[in-house]
């Protein structure tokens, strides 16, 4: 099955990327493929590399860096929440890459499911 | 072709289980995930909300959800399936498309 | 891969379902959500536009949105026919429960029942709930 | 003393409402603000929450928010006072401490 | 202003509550709320930690986070009494009807009444709900 | 009356941040006192300077750099918060400044009144 996969809110406040992380790791696993994993909304924090969380607790940042780099799972950034909330490509974490809104509907119309992580 | 619900708020909080409830027709799935799974609870003020449809729609929770809100021992609604996240994924495939109602 | 350009795009058409759940303003869902809408059109694509719960709020007509000092961008949603949007739906029970009628929204939608609207969405190919 | 108590989630989508009042105490005040404006319209499903206690607690609701959603136009519950920001500080001042149900 | 140092405040002592009403792990609040508690402990401020709605399950025992891979700061609760804050209450009307009882809890709390909350939480000099 | 206030959530995706902000103002122009505006939660995203929202909307980062230039606001930006969500010094828009929690306990101390705005 091809999946996209839509993150509406930040790291931390909401349990929301952490589910989609555990939802697309597992996908993964099952060796499904993963059209897109776009970033919407609060979504654009996932990709901010200075996140800095106590050494106690995950990292979702770099937990998304990893799975793009070991998988090769491509990870867009909506370029106008992004604007917005002040994410800009010098502040993109690895594997991140900001791009237009047009990449979500993409992944709707290619993936065989789109599955929405928010708030 | 039936549609995969998703629920990840506490029916305590907000009404959004009984939207979904509202919109799901008979034969769909809805999948509790997050603070979504507090309604798996039995015995609550809010379980009669899933047994009223118990039968004509297939009830999921997230087990890693329910453990971690350390409800592993509490008694949940009679025919409600845990699931991992695997389990997750095989649902999002076995049904036509997913509502995720936030 | 680049920016998709949709003049280029042939792929299949699906069935996009927009679910508008949220009330404007209180959260930035709505805004972002028709922003998402607009998009979607452009690539001519089967799309549908659902006004359900709060979200019947959003196209509430009168918006006066100068005391806090946000934008009103209930007149977009005026644009949605312009852009071949032609399938505008508000769920029944959500606008009673909310005291409005057809009278009180900002642009003509087909008001459906429960039972219709989940009928409806049951055939989408994909959808998306803001 | 008395409290004041701000709401600002709509009373469609959540509890909060219910919860802010089940702990309010007669001679408080209520403050309706950003979504939780909606619970001021008169003849909603939600209207009795604010209506049934009425007189023993003082309702507010701030006219930005209620401008902006578009509700200038409709009936609200009797008795409840609109502000703006200025009269919220007021208000702030007025009673003894502030509550926000968020 | 510089770093606050508790042991050089001299200023009143004020009746602090704090009102935790949301569910652990489905949002940061829980977790951030504490942090905010331990914080006040420090400055001999008259500290009250209440438990209300689906703060209840803030205090539920036996979580297990592994399969979430989230910190379960649940054991935190039981630091509260290290920090003398010593004045812990959860709302009965919560517990009842979330199904729970004190022996679900992981740390012993005073039950209220909605009333008796409702007199605790009119005495406060600062409310800070999370 | 002398004013704390309390900001739990970003600019843009939660009104609580502008609602926070007319009150403030309103508040200033009333002649009360602001012992200090603490950004707590995704509170601390009001202080990214890099936010660049469309023309035609509100600017709530410059919004607050404003009332602190005009009224000698403080502005204080929780650090454990900051750093799980990666904002930083670098990132700080003119007149906040990054401190400890006890700022914000600190506030309700002195403060006749704290007023919280989130979600």
């Amino acid at each position: 099955m091809k999946l996209g996969i839509l993150v509406n809110e930040g790291p931390f406040t909401h349990q929301a990327s952490d589910s989609a992380y555990q939802f697309t790791k597992a996908a993964i696993e099952k060796g499904h493929e993963i059209v897109r994993v776009f970033f919407y909304h609060d979504g654009v924090g996932n990709a901010n590399k200075l996140a800095d969380p106590p050494s106690d607790d995950r990292n979702l940042v770099s937990l998304w860096s990893q799975l793009a780099e070991e998988h090769g799972v491509e990870m867009v950034v909506c370029v106008a929440a992004a604007m917005r909330r002040g994410i800009n490509d010098e502040l993109l974490a690895a594997g991140f890459k900001i791009s237009g809104l047009g990449q979500l509907v993409e992944a709707g119309i290619i993936g065989d499911r789109l599955v929405t992580f928010g708030d | 072709m039936a549609l995969l619900h998703t629920v990840n708020k506490s029916p305590f909080e907000r009404n959004v289980l009984s939207d979904c409830l509202r919109l799901a027709k008979d034969g769909s799935a809805v999948l509790l995930i997050e603070d979504g799974v507090y309604a798996a609870l039995e015995g609550t003020s809010a379980s009669d909300e899933i047994i009223s449809r118990n039968g004509s729609i297939k009830f999921f929770a997230l087990g890693p959800d329910i453990e971690a809100r350390g409800l592993s021992e509490k008694p949940l609604i009679d025919g409600l399936t845990l699931v991992d996240y695997a389990g997750f994924v095989d649902l999002v495939e076995e049904y036509s498309s997913v509502q995720s109602w936030l | 891969m680049e920016d998709f350009d949709d003049d280029e795009f042939d792929g299949p058409i699906k069935k996009f379902m927009y679910v508008n759940r949220k009330a404007p303003y209180g959260t930035v869902y709505a805004l972002e959500g028709l922003e998402v809408v607009l998009i979607t059109a452009a690539f001519d694509q089967d799309v549908s536009m659902v006004f359900v719960d709060d979200g019947v709020f959003q196209i509430k007509k009168d918006q006066e949105t100068t005391g806090i000092n946000m934008k009103n961008f209930s007149p977009t949603y005026r644009a949605l026919e312009g852009y071949d949007v032609e399938k505008v739906y508000a769920e029944k029970e959500s606008l009673e429960a909310r005291g409005l009628s057809g009278d009180d929204l900002v642009i003509p939608v087909e008001v459906l029942s429960s039972a219709e609207l989940a009928e409806l969405m049951d055939a989408q190919d994909v959808i998306v709930s803001f």
